[in-house]
């Protein structure tokens, strides 16, 4: 009878260190222990990667007394995104722990690094509405942490934008979760099916999450974060936080068993103008985490194109929910194996071999779509994805798909070129850096083929003409790109992309020093007591004049009659 | 000179008003004066009802001294509050030399003095029947305290400082001693027992007139004697006298 | 021979006959007039006592004059009011003896003006004790005229008070004092010659069986009431209060603020509503009521911009004499009862809280040698005891819970509304907070740490100075707690209260 | 009964003139002389009182009793009044009791 | 007296006698005071808690005095006045022990000390008034006793600010006299009952009735720090930092919470509140004092200040709860917030004292880099500000939670528009201060550095911060849990029986 009830306290607990090992961490971290924890920094996302590999599925843990009411289990999502996640954490703390080998920081950068990491698994975990946002908004605060650990002007700014970002996201999420929990009545994150969404709750959470993954509106503060980052900190960014949104808006949007036309159809104009978007900004950076950064805004913009789908009715949101974990775990490695190869190159204080260049390029034309790359993988995916709600939408495999393939690999050259032009310093851990690489590299090409889930998309993309289909969008790209460095060797491209972006930074700033202006002023007035002060002379002039006989006297005989008069 | 006084008879515009609502006041009280008639029994009535039992034989001195013998008993207070008032003011007026006395004053005062002394207690003896009483003989004993002042005659200043306090208590003390002493005997504060009522009136009376004329006396001196304060400690300067500068 | 007992009504007379031959005494005999005062003092006290254990037993009771009843004698009375007002007088005038002993022996002992002190304290005494004797005499007192006579007893003995200071300011302001006093006396003896013109008689209590209210009655009452609103000092006949109070000696100030004003504000109440219920007008009472809200508003503005602390606490004082009349116009809706217990509560508040206040004024005096309000600073820590005792009188002046002038005003402020008057009510709650204004002006100054003092030892002073302030006000500020003894006296021994309280009181 | 109010009403106008004075003339030896003849008008009407035309003619000594209780007490304030006065004079110029011209032209006068 | 009513009058004695005695103590037995200081307030606390345990077991306590008729002393034990109760001793025990550091060397303890456990007394009084007069009695107390504080440094300064606290306080005591005396005349005693006078007065005196909860929510509202009456609090910021703590989180502003809450629950009811329809004006008022004080909060550099005016913010989310209270989520909200913020906002009070104390820093542009310097007091401060914001897992964002499902619930959007747009404006005012703080570097010297010791500011200055920081965090993360202060006010509103 004992042992189901062991067991789940075994689960529970197995649970729990998967975020209780980084929170753990990092409170040692403010204990002499904290070189202890440098060394073992890798180890924390370990327990995370066993649990997600060894865990039984769909076991929900209740622990009613944790923040009114906490939930935490692991399900088919979770355990993708919690292996992808752990995998990406895993590599980023060997990189982070090299590369801040010697730095003043240290302590402070892993501080927040193990805080957003355990948010980051936390989140994955969480089976309740507020376990989830809880997890969030650990990760995302910590993740300040990790934007502004430079100590640069650029990061001060970017953090700053982030913070506000990421606030006006958990105010909207926070708003939503309200309304959520309003029309449902409960906390579990599976009362989440069936709910039928007020179009401002969609808004809200599309925000929300929005944030995180640079969806539209909201999505300034990924370039310059990105770049502002240490390396390894920008690739968990990209690579595992960024995974955050999606799995909201999986978690709270349940694809397949929630559905909203309208939600649908906004999620989809997002998404594709973000996908465009994307690019366009893109080009114009001029460093390399930026653009990567702008190639992360283009790619969550077709990811999110494809939850719109998944949004339209139930039926397309059972085909789109596979279809977005694969792009998912797509882009993830890819772009967190770009990121790893853009830390090499920073490391290595070189330009890249010939070697390292190709094996760079394979990530980064995978994700406009390289035929035998993941990316070909997830692209077919998706098109087999809008040929199946046919009508309208499959124009946009037919045009839109394309042309964005076309997009990101343009960019990708860009980020090539870019990689190739940047000076770089040199860092200790060359050698940790290459072996990170390589292993993302590897994770990057052989994952999908390897995952059953995506058998019948990889088979697919093998096909002639999709094949060809894969291929001329990146040809393209390369012949834009070309053009384009023409042009553009001649004309400076890079202008004054520096104010733009602090457009509402600046607004802040300008508003709080007016408002301290005006503050100043209120102080220097104290107007009431002087305008009393000057009553005091009236009033005493008139109490000496109360004082003299005359007047004495006629109060004294006008008492007199007064009284008299009354009484009788 | 003239036009000044003149000016004084021009009432201003205040003084003007003044008189107005002073007129009215009066006119008012008039008036309402004018309206209570009808029976007003007073206590006439009452007072020559219980004459006999009040020892003496003049209504007023009966009123004054038995039936509201607690007043009396309060304005003798009153009198010596008004001396301990004038003494915590100021020393009295000390001339710095003797100026010299007219023969003529000189024999009036030696004439007078006594004489007053003599119709002082005659009038304090016919308070039991007449009009009279410890007021008037006091009065008349006050104005020979006066006279004996306005002379210069040392004696009165000679006199020591504790003598002059009994004398100026020794009416009030009388008078509580008396009430009390009724008090213990009767159980009213100034109820005289059976039979005893006209002589103990007669001792307050007596006691009373003696310090009542002290005291119009002391009141006329206009101050304290020289050494009513006695300094327990010896000012430093002289801001003690000089107060009155 | 009779023998005092308990119930024997000529305990009232000891209240009146011991202060007076204390005065006596004091005035005879120069030395160990502090022992005597003492002595007459808590005699006095602990008769009172007793005459309130006999009231609660025995009820009201008259004592007759040498045996005469009235209307021929004069009668003197024991009831819930009266009895309360001499407890006021005995508790107040304890503390005043104590302190006044405290005073006089500090200052003798400052070489410079020893003699000026000397004869301060050698007349202080008989003259207090005669007003106390007056004032005792005031509140027992059954008969008309008597009052009268009681009324000059205690004018001039306050008057000579007032001057005792020795300083021209003082004299000036004393002189008008007496001459104000007796324009009051004198229109007070003019009512009393309207009165017994129409009724002849001079009992109160025949008067009250009389209930006429002819013109001559009405008159006689209006020109009493002129008469003693003078000596009141109530708000356009106010003038010559601040100067007199504020001029005297400490222990005088506190005399004259707690239990002076208090005896004539007594006899115009109980005239008002108890002698003659059967004139008094509406209008009257409005009018009556419009002048104590005129005062609690201008004595409380005037004292706000007062520089010096006395002056302060002596405009303060007409402030406060202002909530006694704003009872007035509340009398049509409650009865008396009601209005009794707020007079009365006012009163015993106001006369803890005030003597308290004047004697932290002179002890600070005594300590800084000014009383400049600006230049305080630094008394808190030198004087902490005085400081908390001007606190907890600010309190009460302030009528903030549970301090007794708080029931006051809650009793003021419920009739009020009650009767849907609330403009009474918003004066009473404005002239609180005019109140608070004055009191923290002088306290936040207290507190004020001067400059490059750390800390300051406290200065070594006689307890005598400080601690019957504390004491004081310790009971203005507790008053309020156990008001239900004050109103279960109250109840006792009045027609006219009696009836108001029908279950008796909890 | 005539001429009890022909008394009374003689009290009440010197009463009237009393307090006139006291009012308005400023000299505090003019002020303790109108309170007096304040009180002489007061005591004047008390005694009329006294006079009962209906009481068979008989004198009602009561208010006799409390004139001269009156008195008593006006004699006494009147000099505590007038040594207070004489103080005041000394210690301070008499400019402290009213700054009116008047008082100052009497001060002159009276010189 | 029964063993209850001896335990309601020792939980008023345990601080203050000790109160009195420090009075009388000379100023240089410090060792004595602290002990004293210490000894009272644990003291109270285990009475409190004892007492607590009762109540939750379902006894009552009650004393009961009548002065006159109309004038009754009542103290009364319920939930409600025991989730205040316990917060005040708690936190009193903490500022206790702050205050003892941070007043080191400094002169006038045993006055500052005096009127400290005073104060408490007083707030403790005013979490077991039973009555509106009880209320009023212990409410006016509380000027009293904190106008010397607020002026312990008897600077000109704070002189000033004494003055203007003293004439709202009062006012706002005089117009709660009023009302209260107003409020009998109509409807009888006032006794803290549960469901508030009979509905049948409703029909009878809707408009005097509407006027007297307008002058009540005044009188509080002063204390409450309401705009527009909340021009004392940021003055009040001269005051030692003990004291601000004391201010804005146990006392001063709590006792105005914790009257609106008494007078809409236990005076007026849910019920007849709901028939009169005022609830709306209350809601508006609050509301605006939440944008307003966060847009000043904003424009101040003073630390404190800036401070002073979050708190005028954030205590309008009680009156914010209690404007929804026929709404049982919202009620929690607002009950709970009373704790919340106390909790929260006394962090933030101690971590800016200390920076003062240790560094002399007293505006936020000063502090940059100041975490590297005092980086516990910043992780308190941080936890602090967290809170505010309604970050989880602290406790604000319970709060937040409750209030914003209490406005749906009642259907009212624009609840969660304001708790969104207040976030918001806290994010802007206190994020700022943490980047600076934490990621900023240090320019120049500190303005004052006052010590240098082993850690980072003395120890008895760090650790009440950190304690009250943890609970900040913990009774977030168990706020579920049995003990806990929403578990507490879940038992509350049971009690309320909504």
């Amino acid at each position: 009878m004992t042992s189901p009830g062991l067991q789940s306290m075994f689960h529970a607990l197995l649970l729990s260190l998967v975020a209780g090992t980084p929170l753990l961490m990092a409170a040692f971290c403010c204990t002499p222990l904290k070189k202890a924890v440098a060394r073992l920094l890798p180890w924390a996302a370990v327990p995370a990667l066993l649990t997600a590999t060894t865990a039984p599925i769909d076991v929900v843990v209740e622990v009613p007394w944790f923040f009114m009411g906490g939930r935490m289990g692991l399900d088919e999502t979770g355990r993708i995104f919690l292996c992808l996640s752990a995998f990406i954490w895993f590599l980023a703390s060997f990189s982070a722990r090299s590369l801040l080998k010697n730095d003043q920081g240290q302590t402070h950068f892993f501080v927040f690094f193990l805080t957003a990491m355990a948010g980051n698994f936390g989140l994955i975990l969480a089976r309740g509405m507020l376990g989830y946002y809880l997890f969030f908004a650990v990760m995302s605060f910590a993740a300040y942490g990790l934007v502004i650990h430079k100590g640069t002007d650029e990061a001060a700014k970017a953090g700053r934008l982030y913070l506000t970002l990421v606030m006006i996201g958990e105010v909207a999420l926070f708003t939503a979760l309200l309304t959520l929990m309003h029309s449902t009545g409960s906390l579990a994150l599976e009362d989440m099916a069936g709910v039928s969404y007020h179009p401002l709750t969609l808004a809200l959470l599309f925000i929300g999450f929005g944030v995180k993954i640079g969806a539209l509106p909201v999505h300034g503060w990924m370039a310059p974060a990105y770049q502002a980052a240490p390396i390894p900190a920008a690739a968990v960014l990209a690579g595992a936080m960024i995974n955050a949104g999606i799995l909201g808006w999986l978690r709270f949007l349940p694809l397949g068993q929630t559905s909203s036309p309208q939600g649908g159809m906004l999620f989809v104009a997002a998404g594709a103008l973000a996908a465009v978007y994307g690019v366009v900004i893109g080009l114009k950076k001029k460093q390399a985490g930026a653009v990567l950064a702008c190639s992360s805004i283009s790619q969550m913009g077709l990811i999110t194109v494809i939850f719109g789908l998944g949004l339209l009715d139930h039926e397309a949101g059972l085909q789109a929910a596979p279809v977005l974990i694969l792009y998912v775990v797509h882009h993830s490695l890819a772009k967190s194996s770009l990121f790893f190869g853009y830390d090499l190159v920073e490391r290595q204080g070189r330009t890249l071999s010939r070697l390292q260049m190709a094996a760079l390029l394979l990530p980064a034309l995978s994700l406009a779509g390289l035929p035998f790359t993941s990316g070909a993988i997830a692209k077919t995916a998706f098109k087999g994805l809008a040929g199946t709600l046919g009508g309208p939408w499959h124009g946009l495999s037919a045009f839109f798909l394309p042309i964005t393939a076309m997009g990101t690999s343009l960019l990708m050259f860009h980020f090539m070129y870019v990689l190739r032009h940047s000076r770089s310093v040199g860092h200790s851990g060359r050698t940790e850096s290459r072996i990170i690489f390589a292993i993302s590299f590897i994770a990057a090409a052989i994952t999908l083929w390897l995952w059953p889930a995506a058998r019948i998309s990889a088979s697919h993309s093998l096909a002639g003409m999709k094949f060809l289909q894969a291929l001329w969008p990146v040809a393209g790209g390369c012949l834009l790109f070309l053009v384009w460095r023409r042009i553009s060797s001649r004309t400076t491209v890079f202008s004054d992309e520096q104010k733009k972006q602090g457009g509402f930074d600046t607004i802040l700033r300008t508003v709080t020093r007016f408002l301290q202006e005006k503050e100043k002023q209120n102080l220097k007035q104290d107007g009431l007591v002087t305008s009393l002060r000057k009553l005091v002379p009236p009033l005493r002039r008139s109490e000496k004049i109360m004082g003299r006989w005359k007047v004495v006297g006629l109060s004294y005989l006008a008492l007199c009659l007064c009284l008299l008069f009354l009484l009788l | 000179m003239r036009r000044t006084r003149n000016r004084h008879k021009r009432l201003d515009g205040f003084q003007r008003l003044f008189l107005l609502l002073v007129i009215c006041l009066t006119a008012l009280l008039g008036a309402i004066l004018c309206t209570i008639h009808g029976p007003t029994p007073g206590l006439a009535d009452a007072v020559a009802q219980f004459q006999e039992q009040s020892g003496v034989e003049s209504p007023v001195t009966a009123v004054l001294l038995n039936f509201r013998g607690y007043d009396t008993l309060l304005e003798v207070m009153v009198l010596l509050l008004a001396v301990i008032g004038a003494w915590s003011l100021t020393e009295a007026p000390f001339p710095d030399q003797i100026t010299e006395i007219s023969p003529v004053q000189m024999g009036a005062v030696r004439l007078l003095a006594p004489v007053m002394c003599l119709v002082a207690a005659y009038l304090v003896w016919q308070g039991s029947h007449l009009a009279g009483g410890a007021f008037q003989g006091g009065a008349i004993l006050g104005a020979a305290g006066v006279l004996l002042l306005v002379s210069e005659l040392p004696w009165l200043r000679s006199t020591p400082v504790f003598s002059l306090r009994i004398g100026l208590v020794l009416g009030p003390l009388v008078f509580v001693g008396t009430a009390l002493f009724c008090l213990f005997f009767t159980g009213d504060l100034l109820g005289y027992p059976e039979g005893t009522a006209g002589w103990l009136i007669l001792l307050i009376e007596t006691a009373c007139a003696l310090s009542i004329g002290l005291t119009l006396a002391s009141l006329f001196a206009g101050g304290r004697p020289e050494d009513e304060v006695v300094l327990e400690h010896k000012p430093v300067d002289q801001s003690f006298n000089g107060e009155r500068s | 021979m009779i023998f005092l007992h308990a119930d024997t009504p000529a305990w009232m007379l000891f209240p009146i006959v011991l202060p007076l031959i204390a005065g006596l005494l004091c005035f005879l005999f120069s030395r160990r007039t502090f022992v005597i005062a003492l002595a007459a003092v808590l005699a006095n006290f602990l008769v009172v006592c007793l005459l309130i254990y006999q009231l609660l037993v025995f009820g009201s009771m008259r004592c007759h004059m040498g045996g005469w009843q009235p209307p021929l004698g004069i009668s003197l009375r024991t009831d819930g009011p009266a009895l309360l007002m001499l407890l006021m007088t005995a508790v107040t005038g304890l503390a005043i003896t104590l302190y006044a002993r405290g005073y006089f022996s500090y200052r003798i002992f400052d070489p410079p003006r020893a003699g000026r002190h000397q004869r301060q304290q050698r007349f202080f005494w008989p003259l207090w004790m005669l007003l106390l004797a007056g004032l005792n005499g005031l509140f027992l007192s059954n008969d008309i005229f008597n009052i009268y006579v009681t009324l000059e007893l205690i004018g001039i003995s306050a008057a000579s008070l007032a001057a005792l200071s020795g300083k021209p300011a003082s004299q000036l302001a004393s002189f008008r004092y007496l001459l104000i006093s007796l324009l009051g006396s004198l229109t007070y003896l003019l009512g009393i010659v309207f009165l017994y013109r129409s009724c002849g008689v001079l009992d109160l209590d025949l008067l009250q069986n009389l209930s006429n209210n002819g013109p001559g009655v009405r008159a006689a009452l209006a020109l009493m009431s002129v008469g003693l609103l003078l000596k009141t000092a109530l708000f356009p006949l106010h003038f010559w209060l601040p100067p007199a109070h504020a001029n005297a000696l400490a222990p005088v100030s506190a005399i004259l603020s707690a239990l002076v004003v208090k005896g004539s504000f007594y006899l115009l109440f109980r005239f008002w509503f108890e002698i003659f219920p059967s004139t008094i007008t509406t209008p009257a009472l409005n009018f009556m009521g419009t002048l104590g809200a005129a005062a609690i508003l201008w004595g409380a503005i005037q004292a706000m911009r007062q520089h010096r602390l006395k002056l302060m606490v002596a405009y303060s004082t007409v402030s406060q004499l202002g909530y006694l009349f704003i009872a007035f116009p509340l009398a049509r809706v409650d009865g008396s009862a009601q209005l009794w217990s707020i007079v009365i509560f006012m009163a015993l508040a106001h006369s803890c809280a005030k003597s308290a206040m004047f004697m932290v004024a002179g002890t600070v005096f005594l300590h800084l040698g000014h009383d400049r309000i600006k230049d305080l600073s630094g008394v808190r820590a030198t004087l902490p005891i005085t400081v908390f005792a001007y606190g907890i009188a600010g309190v009460s002046l302030m009528g903030l819970p549970p301090s007794g002038a708080f029931i006051a005003k809650w009793m003021l402020l419920s009739s009020s509304l009650a009767s849907s008057q609330w403009w009474w009510a918003l004066v009473v709650m404005s002239g609180s907070l005019l109140a608070m204004i004055y009191v923290f002006r002088v306290m936040s100054r207290f507190f004020v740490i001067p400059e490059g003092v750390s800390f300051i030892r406290p200065a070594p002073f006689s307890p005598l100075l400080e601690w019957p302030a504390l004491a004081l006000a310790l009971i203005s500020l507790f008053l309020g707690l156990v008001a239900p003894w004050p109103l279960h006296i109250l109840s006792q021994g009045s027609t006219a209260l009696a009836q108001s309280f029908p279950g008796g009181l909890p | 009964m005539i001429t009890t109010l022909l008394y009374s009403l003689t009290g009440l106008i010197l009463f009237a003139m009393g307090l006139f004075t006291l009012i308005v003339h400023s000299h505090p030896l003019r002020k303790i002389l109108a309170v007096n003849v304040m009180s002489t008008g007061v005591f004047l009407i008390l005694v009329a009182t006294a006079y009962t035309p209906l009481g068979q003619g008989e004198i009602d000594p009561v208010p006799h009793a409390m004139v001269l209780t009156g008195i008593v007490v006006s004699v006494s304030i009147t000099a505590l009044a007038l040594i207070l006065a004489c103080r005041v004079q000394e210690t301070s110029n008499l400019d402290l009791l009213e700054k009116s011209k008047q008082s100052k032209a009497r001060k002159e006068s009276g010189a | 007296m029964t063993w209850g009513q001896w335990l309601l009058v020792s939980i008023l004695l345990s601080s203050f006698l000790p109160g009195i005695i420090i009075f009388a103590l000379p100023e240089e037995k410090h060792h004595l005071r602290t002990i004293l200081n210490l000894c009272g307030s644990t003291l109270k606390i285990a009475l409190i808690l004892i007492m607590d345990t009762w109540i939750y077991l379902g006894h009552s306590f009650e004393i009961r005095m009548v002065i006159i008729p109309g004038v009754e002393l009542l103290l009364n034990g319920d939930p409600l006045s025991a989730l205040f109760a316990t917060l005040s001793s708690v936190l009193w025990l903490l500022t206790t022990v702050y205050a003892v550091g941070y007043l080191e060397e400094s002169p006038n303890r045993s006055h500052f000390f005096g009127y400290f456990s005073l104060c408490v007394t007083v707030t403790i009084g005013i979490a077991l008034a039973g009555n509106l007069v009880t209320f009023l009695l212990f409410y006016e107390m509380l000027t009293l006793t904190t106008y010397p504080l607020v002026i312990h440094r008897g600077t000109e300064k704070s002189l000033r600010a004494g003055r203007n606290y003293l004439i709202y306080a009062f006012s706002g005591g005089a117009v709660f006299l009023f009302a209260v005396v107003w409020l009998q005349a109509v409807v009888g005693p006032t006794d803290f009952s549960g469901a508030g006078f009979s509905p049948s007065f409703v029909d009878t005196h809707s408009t005097v009735l509407v006027l007297i909860f307008i002058l009540l929510i005044i009188g509080v509202g002063v204390k409450a720090a309401l705009v527009p009456l909340h021009g004392w609090l940021p003055q009040a910021m001269v005051a030692p930092a003990p004291v601000s703590a004391l201010l804005h989180a146990v006392a001063v502003v709590k006792a105005g919470a914790f009257g609106i809450i008494r007078i809409v629950l236990d005076v007026y009811g849910a019920q007849n509140l709901l028939l009169l329809g005022v609830l709306p004006l209350l809601a508006g008022v609050a509301t605006i004092t939440i944008l307003y004080g966060s847009v000043r909060a904003l424009q101040q550099d003073g630390l404190k200040r800036r401070l002073a005016f979050s708190t005028i913010s954030q205590v309008s989310y009680i009156a914010l709860g209690m404007s929804l209270v026929d709404q049982p989520l919202a009620l929690i909200g607002g009950l709970v917030h009373l704790v919340h913020q106390g909790l929260m906002k006394i962090t933030l009070f101690f971590c800016a004292g200390n920076l003062a104390e240790t560094l002399g820093i007293h505006r936020i542009s000063e502090m940059s880099g100041v975490a590297r310097r005092m980086p516990l007091t910043m992780a308190a401060f941080s936890i602090g500000a967290f809170g505010m914001i309604g970050i989880p897992p602290t406790v604000g964002f319970v709060s937040k939670w409750y209030l914003g499902l209490g406005g749906l619930a009642a259907g009212n959007w624009w609840v969660v528009l304001v708790l969104a747009v207040s976030s918001l404006l806290n994010a802007c005012y206190f994020l700022p201060i943490l980047t600076k703080a934490w990621f900023g570097k240090q320019q120049g010297p500190w303005p004052e550095e006052l010590y240098v010791g082993r850690f980072e500011t003395r120890l008895m200055l760090l650790v009440p911060p950190l304690v009250t920081a943890f609970i900040v965090m913990a009774a977030g993360v168990v706020a579920n849990a049995q003990i806990s202060p929403l578990a507490w006010v879940r038992f509350i509103v049971r009690e309320y029986g909504l």
